[in-house]
């Protein structure tokens, strides 16, 4: 583990072509490192998420994308992603190949990416059209019951970047509240990058149980304060709901969000 | 006390919860019937969102399925996959609330694509939780607007498995779970034919009439032998609710909060 | 969920015949809820521990088990389990049945238990010896890769007890410090009991990812302050290392193992 | 300094680890050599306990592989099935280490029983984490007493792969970890072969001849081309031992405290 400027460590850590995927289910989704990515104008990614949001919606916009793994591409509570529609519907800027799975496939997959194995096994798909249009979804059968079960591939991303509360002077990262798959999706990635809110002497006083990954399985560590935002860190601050709303208008037509995206990211 | 057919619509699916129930909970009209339910009929009832929430009572309601008003209010919360593989795929939900794009008369559901999957007219958002939902709880409950476009004789994809293309492939596939056993629309209630699991009318609500139902319904829409007029929603049972959204306006500073 | 004495608890939720689960991973094992089982003389059972440690050598000894599911039948730092030694090698006071397995397989079976799974798939005992003697041990192919990967039963016992620190008044339960299986094995079975140090009207301020037993998962909640002695409850009292070490003689031999029981369980 | 050949033992299994080690430590021998590293040459060196204590750095050493030291020295403790899943399976553990009551000259181990499966003269307490600690660990590190009955010509049962019973299978069977690549005795240290993978003696301890490592194996023990004599244990590497071994016999009132 190092600590980086955010600069250095998305330049040292993300190639164009890798896989990436940039965690956090709702809460601390870390937008400040996606878009340093723009900045550094990545190309050709495989962008993985449970839940593009608006992250990925900004990314795919940008021509940062050619194919994306996800389950849910949605606005949380507003809409559409009208980027994400565009590049599927329309191909613009450019055609985004889709891998789609349901929400109990992914979290499936990063846990058994994070536990080393090649796939995963669930109970999942039955009855569904998804796996006509996915082939990474197959079918196995347990050898004692009989019983059809779902089997799909680990996700092992090449770079997972996740933001997180707390890191110590050890570089050791500590997350609370709302934890989706951030662990799994860092213990199951090639590097992983952690941006923070802040850097503390020591996590002092707390459960034994915490939710902590340790230095030693994180590529880099950032300071990266309000890196969360428009979505939110617990403890620190809360989900910015209005931006959330107000996006669905930036977003639905290209020129505007171009010219967004120069006022409040390129620039 | 008048009301809009949203506000029955919520009431209706409220009124279909129990206190021993432990739902998941999709954000939108399931969240708003789900907690009206606590704080009205059902106070004991535990609600589970995706996010990793167990046992959440949130003052308002949630813009997603992760705010942090979800977490602060919760018993405790778990990471995502252990909410799919412990909780849901663990048998643990009882009732698992759905909606949709498009519906059919055997209450499966397209959140996917309207068009071709490949060149998609309108591409939506996709399954999220709601495929293994359909498959995994006790029971489903489909909360959704009617409307020959969303009421469909043939989706255009199958996301979410309800009683199958012809009414027999869940049975055929084994599961154990009953799959949906309420659709509650702003016009009617429909419960699933126990031969055919075919939805039928089972309840108009107030100044609904056939006719009306049928227009807004894109197959020969079934009726039960009897049919109930649903009960209108209670001066109580509006006002907990309205109080509940005007609370969730003000705090995502939207006039819908939750839509 | 209900709360009753430990004896209610036991004679309502333990039978004759079960599969039953007494887990904690060194830490908050629930040595009073054992004790209760073998002074109400349950028989045939199936006893189910990574670790049998004291607690099972005793019921082991009592006669109360007619097959054991294990992966370490040690006394920890000490040596050997007596009682489960003469029940295995002489088969006294009766035969015992082994199924055995490594720490890795129990701790995915019981995880593939409370995921509602048949089975659990994983990367083990490959190159060992105990697939030739344990048939529950199968191995199959991951569709993607081809990799080998090794298939067991998932755990589902007919009942599982184990000791925590807290419940609250609404008989939820706080578990704190090494949390072992506790929950897997909670999860995975048709019944849950469990002993706690104390009923609290409320947990209070904690972490917000703490480690709590929803009591709609659990059967019955017991109050039994101490119920994990010589094992210990983090936060309430410490093992007592020096009666594990003093059960090595204890233990030795039979009729002392009986003497000792009589006196300290029975009566 | 006078020293015993246990105390020569744990100091060169010390030696051997890093600081950029992450260890898969059991109880016993193991445990005093890791923590005597870390409190001597390698104090960044990062300890794993089944019991799912990440980055522990006990004051006395543990009894059991679940003592409350463990935890409340940890970074952090996470549950069993993690442990094995996330953490060993995951391919975190840079070296693991083993001991067992019978080695074989490829380092193969037993610790499940000495006499057949079904009849066992005595019954071992078995694999515990060992099996899949011999496969998933970058590197593993052996510990035992050395005598013709425990380094023995044929296991009674292989319970922990080392390279195989003739040396082959480990490759075989296509792990990419190493396996054993140090055995450290009362009398020596001995490391694989790199063709044959057959155990070597590469360093006899000081005032031990190769007759009596021979006499304490029940295999035609093979020598190193270069054989080294064991550097003694020093004046600091004692102390530190001494006192942490002190220090654990009177927290667990006991003559050897991890014994």
């Amino acid at each position: 583990m190092e600590f980086l400027t955010l600069q250095n460590a998305i330049s040292e850590y993300v190639k164009d072509g890798d896989q990436v995927a940039l965690e956090g289910f709702t809460h601390l989704i870390p937008f400040a490192a996606g878009h340093e990515i723009i900045r550094q104008g990545r190309r050709d990614l495989t962008l993985i998420r449970m839940t593009p949001d608006l992250i990925y919606d900004q990314m795919i916009g940008m021509g940062l994308a050619r194919r994306l793994i996800f389950s849910w591409g949605g606005n949380p509570g507003v809409g559409s992603l009208h980027r994400f529609r565009d590049a599927v519907e329309r191909g613009w800027p450019q055609p985004l190949e889709i891998v789609e799975h349901s929400h109990a496939a992914m979290a499936n997959a990063y846990d058994a990416g994070a536990a080393g194995l090649p796939c995963a096994f669930f109970r999942g798909y039955r009855g569904s059209d998804l796996p006509s249009v996915n082939p990474d979804i197959r079918f196995v059968h347990c050898p004692f019951s009989g019983e059809e079960l779902t089997c799909i591939p680990s996700l092992r991303p090449d770079v997972t970047i996740i933001h997180a509360q707390k890191a110590d002077r050890a570089g050791n990262v500590l997350i609370e509240g709302i934890i989706g798959v951030q662990k799994e999706a860092v213990l199951a990635a090639r590097r992983a990058v952690v941006t923070v809110e802040e850097i503390v002497d020591d996590f002092g006083p707390r459960s034994s149980n915490a939710v902590i990954l340790p230095e030693w399985t994180l590529s880099a560590v950032v300071l990266a304060p309000n890196g969360a935002h428009p979505s939110y860190a617990h403890g620190y601050y809360s989900r910015d709901n209005a931006f959330y709303i107000a996006w669905d208008d930036i977003a639905r037509e290209r020129e505007k969000f171009q010219e967004w995206m120069r006022e409040n990211v390129l620039r | 006390m008048t009301y809009t057919p949203t506000e029955m619509m919520t009431v209706a699916a409220a009124r279909a919860l129990k206190n021993e129930d432990v739902c998941f909970v999709g954000i939108g009209l399931p969240s708003a019937a789900c907690n009206l339910a606590r704080l009205t009929h059902a106070p004991r009832i535990k609600l589970i969102y995706e996010s990793g929430t167990l046992g959440t009572k949130p003052e308002v309601l949630p813009l997603s399925i992760g705010d942090g008003e979800l977490c602060e209010t919760a018993l405790t919360t778990v990471s995502v996959p252990e909410i799919f593989r412990y909780w849901l795929q663990g048998g643990r939900i009882s009732v698992g609330f759905l909606g949709g794009a498009q519906v059919d008369r055997f209450a499966n559901l397209n959140s996917t694509v309207i068009g071709p999957y490949a060149k998609p007219k309108v591409r939506l958002p996709g399954s999220g939780g709601a495929t293994e939902i359909a498959t995994g709880c006790g029971q489903i409950f489909i909360i959704m607007r009617q409307g020959a476009r969303s009421f469909v004789k043939q989706l255009d994809f199958l996301t979410s498995l309800g009683h199958g293309r012809t009414g027999r492939e869940r049975r055929d596939l084994g599961f154990k779970t009953k799959g949906p056993a309420l659709l509650v629309s702003d016009l009617c209630i429909l419960r699933p034919d126990p031969e055919t699991s075919e939805m039928m009318v089972t309840s108009l609500h107030p100044g609904i009439s056939r006719e009306q139902v049928v227009e807004a319904t894109g197959w020969p829409m079934r009726f039960a032998e009897e049919v109930t007029e649903t009960v209108p929603p209670g001066k109580d049972e509006l006002e907990v609710l309205r109080d509940l959204l005007a609370r969730t306006a003000k705090a995502h500073g939207s006039a819908e909060g939750h839509e």
